[in-house]
Protein backbone atom coordinates (compact mmCIF):
# COMPACT_ATOMS: atom_id res chain seq x y z
CA UNK A 1 0.00 0.00 0.00
CA UNK A 2 1.24 3.40 -0.95
CA UNK A 3 1.12 5.73 1.87
CA UNK A 4 1.87 9.47 2.18
CA UNK A 5 1.55 11.77 5.43
CA UNK A 6 2.04 15.35 5.97
CA UNK A 7 1.68 17.31 8.83
CA UNK A 8 2.60 20.72 7.12
CA UNK A 9 1.99 24.48 8.42
CA UNK A 10 0.94 26.15 4.79
CA UNK A 11 -2.55 25.50 3.16
CA UNK A 12 -3.45 22.10 1.50
CA UNK A 13 -2.98 22.35 -2.37
CA UNK A 14 -6.18 20.41 -2.72
CA UNK A 15 -6.00 20.82 -6.74
CA UNK A 16 -2.39 20.20 -6.80
CA UNK A 17 -2.48 17.01 -4.71
CA UNK A 18 -5.24 15.80 -6.80
CA UNK A 19 -3.29 16.08 -10.13
CA UNK A 20 -0.46 14.47 -8.61
CA UNK A 21 -2.61 11.34 -7.55
CA UNK A 22 -1.01 7.80 -9.66
CA UNK A 23 -3.64 7.12 -11.99
CA UNK A 24 -3.93 3.34 -11.97
CA UNK A 25 -6.29 0.54 -13.95
CA UNK A 26 -6.28 -1.30 -11.24
CA UNK A 27 -7.94 0.60 -8.64
CA UNK A 28 -11.40 1.50 -9.58
CA UNK A 29 -12.18 3.80 -6.77
CA UNK A 30 -10.97 7.10 -5.46
CA UNK A 31 -12.82 8.79 -2.72
CA UNK A 32 -11.01 12.14 -1.48
CA UNK A 33 -12.18 13.70 1.71
CA UNK A 34 -11.63 17.33 2.73
CA UNK A 35 -12.30 18.65 6.28
CA UNK A 36 -13.16 22.46 6.37
CA UNK A 37 -12.84 24.62 9.14
CA UNK A 38 -16.35 25.78 9.92
CA UNK A 39 -16.90 29.69 10.37
CA UNK A 40 -18.90 28.76 13.59
CA UNK A 41 -18.12 26.86 17.13
CA UNK A 42 -21.39 26.35 18.57
CA UNK A 43 -23.53 29.81 18.47
CA UNK A 44 -20.20 31.77 18.14
CA UNK A 45 -18.53 33.16 14.93
CA UNK A 46 -15.11 31.93 14.91
CA UNK A 47 -11.75 33.44 12.30
CA UNK A 48 -10.53 29.65 12.41
CA UNK A 49 -8.78 27.00 14.80
CA UNK A 50 -5.31 26.75 15.55
CA UNK A 51 -4.20 23.11 15.39
CA UNK A 52 -1.67 21.79 17.74
CA UNK A 53 0.22 18.39 17.92
CA UNK A 54 2.71 16.42 19.48
CA UNK A 55 4.23 15.75 15.73
CA UNK A 56 6.27 12.57 17.03
CA UNK A 57 3.17 10.83 18.34
CA UNK A 58 0.62 12.04 15.58
CA UNK A 59 3.20 10.64 13.06
CA UNK A 60 3.91 7.29 14.41
CA UNK A 61 0.01 6.89 15.57
CA UNK A 62 -1.06 7.78 11.57
CA UNK A 63 1.32 4.95 10.93
CA UNK A 64 -0.30 2.69 13.02
CA UNK A 65 -3.25 3.50 11.23
CA UNK A 66 -2.25 3.03 8.06
CA UNK A 67 -0.69 -0.37 9.05
CA UNK A 68 -4.21 -1.41 10.78
CA UNK A 69 -5.98 -0.09 7.52
CA UNK A 70 -4.03 -2.09 5.27
CA UNK A 71 -4.85 -5.09 7.34
CA UNK A 72 -8.35 -4.58 7.40
CA UNK A 73 -8.82 -3.69 3.74
CA UNK A 74 -5.89 -5.45 2.27
CA UNK A 75 -7.06 -4.37 -1.40
CA UNK A 76 -6.25 -0.75 -0.76
CA UNK A 77 -4.13 0.85 -3.12
CA UNK A 78 -2.92 3.93 -1.35
CA UNK A 79 -3.32 6.39 0.73
CA UNK A 80 -2.59 9.92 1.33
CA UNK A 81 -3.17 12.22 3.99
CA UNK A 82 -2.48 16.00 5.15
CA UNK A 83 -3.14 17.46 8.12
CA UNK A 84 -2.52 21.59 9.34
CA UNK A 85 -0.65 22.40 12.06
CA UNK A 86 -1.33 26.02 13.30
CA UNK A 87 -3.85 28.52 12.13
CA UNK A 88 -6.20 27.42 9.70
CA UNK A 89 -8.78 30.44 8.38
CA UNK A 90 -13.32 29.61 8.39
CA UNK A 91 -13.14 28.09 4.97
CA UNK A 92 -9.91 26.59 4.79
CA UNK A 93 -9.32 22.74 4.82
CA UNK A 94 -7.29 21.16 7.91
CA UNK A 95 -7.77 17.68 6.70
CA UNK A 96 -7.53 16.07 3.18
CA UNK A 97 -7.37 12.24 2.75
CA UNK A 98 -7.71 10.03 -0.51
CA UNK A 99 -7.87 6.19 -0.52
CA UNK A 100 -7.77 4.30 -3.74
CA UNK A 101 -9.40 0.92 -3.50
CA UNK A 102 -10.15 -1.57 -6.21
CA UNK A 103 -14.32 -1.19 -5.56
CA UNK A 104 -15.85 2.09 -3.68
CA UNK A 105 -17.11 -0.38 -1.23
CA UNK A 106 -13.96 -0.91 0.34
CA UNK A 107 -12.29 2.98 -0.55
CA UNK A 108 -15.60 4.54 1.27
CA UNK A 109 -15.16 2.20 4.28
CA UNK A 110 -11.56 2.54 5.06
CA UNK A 111 -11.62 5.81 4.39
CA UNK A 112 -14.07 6.56 6.62
CA UNK A 113 -12.41 4.14 9.45
CA UNK A 114 -9.53 5.83 8.94
CA UNK A 115 -10.69 9.41 10.05
CA UNK A 116 -13.02 8.66 12.35
CA UNK A 117 -10.10 6.80 14.15
CA UNK A 118 -7.70 9.29 13.65
CA UNK A 119 -10.24 11.58 15.58
CA UNK A 120 -9.83 9.21 18.37
CA UNK A 121 -6.12 8.66 18.37
CA UNK A 122 -4.49 11.02 16.86
CA UNK A 123 -2.92 13.36 19.47
CA UNK A 124 -3.46 16.79 17.68
CA UNK A 125 -5.94 19.39 19.59
CA UNK A 126 -8.25 22.30 18.43
CA UNK A 127 -8.01 25.75 19.75
CA UNK A 128 -10.80 27.92 18.58
CA UNK A 129 -9.89 31.43 17.65
CA UNK A 130 -12.84 33.44 18.15
CA UNK A 131 -13.85 36.18 15.47
CA UNK A 132 -12.54 39.41 17.89
CA UNK A 133 -8.68 38.90 19.60
CA UNK A 134 -9.32 38.22 22.96
CA UNK B 1 15.54 7.99 37.58
CA UNK B 2 13.85 11.25 35.93
CA UNK B 3 10.99 11.11 34.37
CA UNK B 4 10.22 14.10 32.33
CA UNK B 5 6.65 14.67 32.13
CA UNK B 6 4.65 16.37 28.87
CA UNK B 7 1.54 18.37 28.81
CA UNK B 8 -0.10 19.17 25.99
CA UNK B 9 -2.65 21.29 24.69
CA UNK B 10 -4.59 22.90 27.96
CA UNK B 11 -3.38 20.49 30.20
CA UNK B 12 -0.22 22.93 29.73
CA UNK B 13 -1.90 25.52 31.04
CA UNK B 14 -2.95 23.76 34.07
CA UNK B 15 0.22 22.75 34.69
CA UNK B 16 1.80 26.09 34.38
CA UNK B 17 4.89 24.37 31.78
CA UNK B 18 5.22 22.93 29.02
CA UNK B 19 6.96 20.32 30.61
CA UNK B 20 8.28 19.21 34.24
CA UNK B 21 9.99 16.30 35.58
CA UNK B 22 9.73 13.49 38.41
CA UNK B 23 11.82 11.51 40.43
CA UNK B 24 10.81 8.20 40.88
CA UNK B 25 12.57 4.72 41.85
CA UNK B 26 13.87 2.21 39.36
CA UNK B 27 11.02 0.21 38.09
CA UNK B 28 8.60 2.65 39.37
CA UNK B 29 5.11 2.67 36.71
CA UNK B 30 3.22 5.33 35.27
CA UNK B 31 0.75 6.03 38.20
CA UNK B 32 3.46 6.81 40.47
CA UNK B 33 4.41 9.77 38.03
CA UNK B 34 0.76 10.40 38.23
CA UNK B 35 0.70 10.74 41.89
CA UNK B 36 3.42 13.27 41.64
CA UNK B 37 1.99 15.43 39.36
CA UNK B 38 -1.49 15.48 40.77
CA UNK B 39 -0.23 16.04 43.68
CA UNK B 40 1.24 19.32 42.19
CA UNK B 41 -1.46 20.34 40.46
CA UNK B 42 -4.58 19.26 41.38
CA UNK B 43 -6.72 20.88 38.52
CA UNK B 44 -5.35 18.09 36.44
CA UNK B 45 -5.81 15.37 39.17
CA UNK B 46 -9.60 16.82 38.66
CA UNK B 47 -9.43 15.25 34.90
CA UNK B 48 -7.72 12.24 35.74
CA UNK B 49 -10.77 10.26 34.26
CA UNK B 50 -10.50 11.70 30.81
CA UNK B 51 -6.80 12.04 30.68
CA UNK B 52 -4.65 9.90 28.13
CA UNK B 53 -1.25 8.84 29.01
CA UNK B 54 1.82 7.80 26.71
CA UNK B 55 5.20 6.97 27.06
CA UNK B 56 7.10 7.85 24.14
CA UNK B 57 4.82 7.75 21.13
CA UNK B 58 2.71 4.85 22.05
CA UNK B 59 -0.74 5.00 24.43
CA UNK B 60 0.42 3.22 28.05
CA UNK B 61 -2.34 2.53 31.30
CA UNK B 62 -1.32 2.95 34.68
CA UNK B 63 0.51 0.31 35.12
CA UNK B 64 3.09 0.17 32.46
CA UNK B 65 6.99 -0.01 34.21
CA UNK B 66 8.80 2.76 33.06
CA UNK B 67 12.83 2.38 32.29
CA UNK B 68 15.32 5.33 32.15
CA UNK B 69 14.61 7.68 29.43
CA UNK B 70 11.03 6.81 28.97
CA UNK B 71 9.04 10.72 28.51
CA UNK B 72 5.17 10.60 29.90
CA UNK B 73 3.00 12.52 27.76
CA UNK B 74 -0.60 13.87 29.59
CA UNK B 75 -3.26 15.19 27.61
CA UNK B 76 -7.08 15.74 26.94
CA UNK B 77 -9.09 13.77 24.23
CA UNK B 78 -7.70 14.31 21.00
CA UNK B 79 -9.60 16.55 18.50
CA UNK B 80 -8.12 16.37 14.96
CA UNK B 81 -9.82 16.95 11.78
CA UNK C 1 -28.72 22.59 -2.70
CA UNK C 2 -25.86 23.89 -5.66
CA UNK C 3 -26.49 21.39 -8.34
CA UNK C 4 -23.91 21.01 -11.23
CA UNK C 5 -24.16 18.10 -13.72
CA UNK C 6 -22.12 17.14 -16.87
CA UNK C 7 -22.16 14.23 -19.33
CA UNK C 8 -19.03 14.79 -21.07
CA UNK C 9 -17.04 13.07 -24.24
CA UNK C 10 -13.87 14.82 -22.88
CA UNK C 11 -11.13 13.60 -19.96
CA UNK C 12 -12.69 14.32 -16.34
CA UNK C 13 -10.19 17.19 -15.46
CA UNK C 14 -10.30 16.10 -11.78
CA UNK C 15 -8.12 18.62 -10.76
CA UNK C 16 -9.34 21.75 -12.21
CA UNK C 17 -12.95 20.68 -10.97
CA UNK C 18 -11.92 20.55 -7.49
CA UNK C 19 -9.90 24.18 -7.85
CA UNK C 20 -13.37 25.32 -9.05
CA UNK C 21 -14.91 24.09 -6.00
CA UNK C 22 -17.05 27.39 -4.16
CA UNK C 23 -14.85 27.09 -0.58
CA UNK C 24 -17.49 27.34 2.05
CA UNK C 25 -17.14 27.84 5.57
CA UNK C 26 -20.32 26.69 6.06
CA UNK C 27 -20.07 23.29 4.82
CA UNK C 28 -17.02 21.72 6.94
CA UNK C 29 -17.13 18.42 4.70
CA UNK C 30 -16.67 17.85 0.87
CA UNK C 31 -16.35 14.27 0.02
CA UNK C 32 -15.17 13.42 -4.08
CA UNK C 33 -15.36 10.14 -5.71
CA UNK C 34 -13.44 8.70 -8.86
CA UNK C 35 -14.54 5.98 -10.38
CA UNK C 36 -12.05 4.66 -12.77
CA UNK C 37 -12.42 2.45 -15.57
CA UNK C 38 -10.06 -0.73 -14.33
CA UNK C 39 -8.01 -2.30 -17.10
CA UNK C 40 -10.03 -5.84 -16.06
CA UNK C 41 -13.09 -7.40 -17.00
CA UNK C 42 -13.07 -10.40 -14.84
CA UNK C 43 -10.42 -13.01 -16.35
CA UNK C 44 -10.12 -10.15 -19.60
CA UNK C 45 -7.53 -7.47 -19.91
CA UNK C 46 -9.71 -4.75 -21.46
CA UNK C 47 -8.64 -1.21 -23.50
CA UNK C 48 -11.48 0.52 -22.44
CA UNK C 49 -14.88 0.75 -21.53
CA UNK C 50 -17.59 2.58 -24.20
CA UNK C 51 -20.57 4.26 -22.42
CA UNK C 52 -23.65 4.75 -23.98
CA UNK C 53 -26.01 6.92 -22.10
CA UNK C 54 -30.30 7.22 -22.72
CA UNK C 55 -29.11 11.54 -22.73
CA UNK C 56 -32.53 12.89 -22.07
CA UNK C 57 -33.69 10.78 -19.24
CA UNK C 58 -30.00 10.39 -17.87
CA UNK C 59 -30.05 13.87 -17.23
CA UNK C 60 -34.07 13.82 -15.75
CA UNK C 61 -32.95 11.07 -13.54
CA UNK C 62 -29.93 12.53 -12.42
CA UNK C 63 -32.01 15.86 -11.06
CA UNK C 64 -34.60 13.50 -9.56
CA UNK C 65 -31.73 11.96 -7.70
CA UNK C 66 -30.70 15.17 -6.26
CA UNK C 67 -34.15 16.36 -5.55
CA UNK C 68 -34.30 13.37 -3.52
CA UNK C 69 -30.94 13.51 -1.96
CA UNK C 70 -31.70 17.07 -1.07
CA UNK C 71 -34.90 16.30 0.88
CA UNK C 72 -33.29 12.99 2.60
CA UNK C 73 -30.50 15.23 3.61
CA UNK C 74 -31.81 19.14 3.68
CA UNK C 75 -28.07 19.74 4.89
CA UNK C 76 -25.90 18.96 1.61
CA UNK C 77 -24.87 22.04 0.20
CA UNK C 78 -23.90 21.07 -3.17
CA UNK C 79 -23.76 18.00 -5.23
CA UNK C 80 -21.36 17.71 -8.51
CA UNK C 81 -21.38 15.31 -11.25
CA UNK C 82 -19.47 14.51 -14.29
CA UNK C 83 -20.15 11.01 -16.78
CA UNK C 84 -18.26 10.40 -19.30
CA UNK C 85 -19.80 8.96 -22.57
CA UNK C 86 -18.63 7.36 -25.34
CA UNK C 87 -14.97 5.45 -24.87
CA UNK C 88 -12.97 5.45 -22.06
CA UNK C 89 -9.60 4.35 -21.21
CA UNK C 90 -8.87 1.95 -18.77
CA UNK C 91 -7.10 4.20 -16.28
CA UNK C 92 -9.12 6.97 -16.82
CA UNK C 93 -12.41 8.42 -14.78
CA UNK C 94 -15.52 7.67 -15.78
CA UNK C 95 -17.18 9.25 -13.24
CA UNK C 96 -16.66 12.10 -10.62
CA UNK C 97 -18.82 13.10 -8.05
CA UNK C 98 -18.71 15.72 -5.04
CA UNK C 99 -20.47 16.61 -2.21
CA UNK C 100 -20.60 19.10 0.34
CA UNK C 101 -22.48 19.19 3.69
CA UNK C 102 -21.60 20.77 6.79
CA UNK C 103 -20.60 17.17 9.06
CA UNK C 104 -18.67 14.30 6.99
CA UNK C 105 -21.38 12.09 8.27
CA UNK C 106 -23.85 13.21 6.08
CA UNK C 107 -22.06 13.86 3.44
CA UNK C 108 -20.59 10.31 3.04
CA UNK C 109 -23.87 8.86 3.53
CA UNK C 110 -25.82 11.24 0.91
CA UNK C 111 -22.30 10.92 -2.30
CA UNK C 112 -22.85 6.93 -1.48
CA UNK C 113 -26.34 6.74 -1.48
CA UNK C 114 -26.42 8.93 -4.65
CA UNK C 115 -23.71 6.55 -6.57
CA UNK C 116 -25.63 3.84 -5.37
CA UNK C 117 -28.84 4.99 -6.60
CA UNK C 118 -27.67 6.24 -9.79
CA UNK C 119 -26.41 2.87 -10.57
CA UNK C 120 -30.10 1.49 -10.30
CA UNK C 121 -31.73 3.97 -12.34
CA UNK C 122 -30.21 6.35 -14.20
CA UNK C 123 -29.74 4.96 -17.91
CA UNK C 124 -26.13 4.63 -19.00
CA UNK C 125 -24.68 1.39 -20.13
CA UNK C 126 -21.20 0.09 -20.59
CA UNK C 127 -19.56 -1.65 -23.75
CA UNK C 128 -16.15 -3.57 -22.52
CA UNK C 129 -13.61 -2.77 -25.48
CA UNK C 130 -11.60 -5.48 -25.46
CA UNK C 131 -7.73 -5.17 -25.91
CA UNK C 132 -7.65 -6.82 -29.54
CA UNK C 133 -9.88 -5.41 -31.86
CA UNK C 134 -12.59 -7.93 -32.42
CA UNK D 1 -52.14 6.49 -32.72
CA UNK D 2 -48.51 5.43 -33.60
CA UNK D 3 -46.15 4.95 -30.73
CA UNK D 4 -42.76 5.69 -31.29
CA UNK D 5 -40.31 2.60 -29.58
CA UNK D 6 -36.54 3.43 -29.06
CA UNK D 7 -34.06 0.18 -27.93
CA UNK D 8 -31.10 0.79 -25.98
CA UNK D 9 -27.79 -0.74 -25.21
CA UNK D 10 -27.74 -4.60 -26.37
CA UNK D 11 -31.45 -4.56 -27.17
CA UNK D 12 -31.07 -2.66 -30.18
CA UNK D 13 -28.92 -5.32 -31.40
CA UNK D 14 -31.67 -7.87 -31.10
CA UNK D 15 -34.22 -5.18 -32.33
CA UNK D 16 -31.79 -4.94 -35.80
CA UNK D 17 -32.77 -1.28 -34.84
CA UNK D 18 -32.45 1.66 -32.54
CA UNK D 19 -36.15 2.73 -32.94
CA UNK D 20 -39.24 0.93 -34.50
CA UNK D 21 -42.74 2.29 -34.25
CA UNK D 22 -46.25 0.35 -33.19
CA UNK D 23 -49.72 1.25 -33.77
CA UNK D 24 -52.12 1.03 -31.30
CA UNK D 25 -55.81 2.10 -30.18
CA UNK D 26 -56.50 5.36 -28.15
CA UNK D 27 -56.26 4.30 -24.54
CA UNK D 28 -53.89 1.53 -24.84
CA UNK D 29 -51.10 0.69 -22.35
CA UNK D 30 -47.78 -0.13 -22.60
CA UNK D 31 -48.47 -3.62 -22.13
CA UNK D 32 -50.23 -3.60 -25.24
CA UNK D 33 -47.09 -1.58 -27.23
CA UNK D 34 -45.18 -4.74 -25.63
CA UNK D 35 -47.03 -7.52 -27.03
CA UNK D 36 -46.61 -6.05 -30.35
CA UNK D 37 -42.89 -5.44 -30.02
CA UNK D 38 -42.34 -9.05 -28.77
CA UNK D 39 -44.14 -10.83 -31.69
CA UNK D 40 -42.30 -9.15 -33.81
CA UNK D 41 -38.92 -9.56 -31.29
CA UNK D 42 -38.98 -12.43 -29.80
CA UNK D 43 -35.54 -12.03 -28.44
CA UNK D 44 -36.54 -9.08 -26.67
CA UNK D 45 -39.51 -10.62 -25.19
CA UNK D 46 -37.05 -13.74 -23.55
CA UNK D 47 -35.70 -10.73 -21.88
CA UNK D 48 -39.25 -9.23 -20.13
CA UNK D 49 -38.07 -10.35 -16.60
CA UNK D 50 -35.24 -8.21 -16.70
CA UNK D 51 -36.48 -4.71 -18.96
CA UNK D 52 -36.55 -1.86 -17.98
CA UNK D 53 -39.66 0.48 -19.49
CA UNK D 54 -39.73 4.07 -19.86
CA UNK D 55 -42.37 6.70 -21.47
CA UNK D 56 -40.50 9.96 -22.01
CA UNK D 57 -37.89 10.21 -19.27
CA UNK D 58 -39.83 8.43 -16.84
CA UNK D 59 -39.94 4.88 -15.93
CA UNK D 60 -43.20 3.07 -16.26
CA UNK D 61 -45.31 -0.40 -16.03
CA UNK D 62 -47.26 -2.15 -18.22
CA UNK D 63 -50.37 -0.47 -17.06
CA UNK D 64 -49.67 2.79 -18.25
CA UNK D 65 -52.05 4.34 -20.14
CA UNK D 66 -50.22 6.54 -23.63
CA UNK D 67 -51.60 9.51 -25.11
CA UNK D 68 -50.55 10.45 -28.87
CA UNK D 69 -46.57 11.68 -28.57
CA UNK D 70 -45.70 9.59 -25.81
CA UNK D 71 -42.72 7.82 -27.01
CA UNK D 72 -41.45 4.52 -25.29
CA UNK D 73 -37.67 3.17 -24.24
CA UNK D 74 -36.76 -0.61 -23.64
CA UNK D 75 -34.15 -1.42 -22.22
CA UNK D 76 -31.32 -3.76 -20.04
CA UNK D 77 -30.33 -2.86 -16.67
CA UNK D 78 -28.47 0.12 -16.28
CA UNK D 79 -24.51 0.13 -15.58
CA UNK D 80 -23.55 3.60 -15.28
CA UNK D 81 -20.59 4.61 -13.10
Amino acid sequence: MIRFLQLTRTPIEEAALTAGASASAEFGAVIRFSGVVRGREGEAVIRGIRYEAFEAMATHQFQKLFDEMSARWPAVGSVRLVHRLGFVAAGDASLWVEVSAPHRGEAFAACQWLIDSMKQVVPIWKHVEPLEPS
Amino acid sequence: MNIPVHFWSYFRDLAGAAQGEVQVPEGATVETVLNAVYAAHPRLGALRQSTLIAVGVEYQGPSFVLRPGDEVSLFPPVQGG
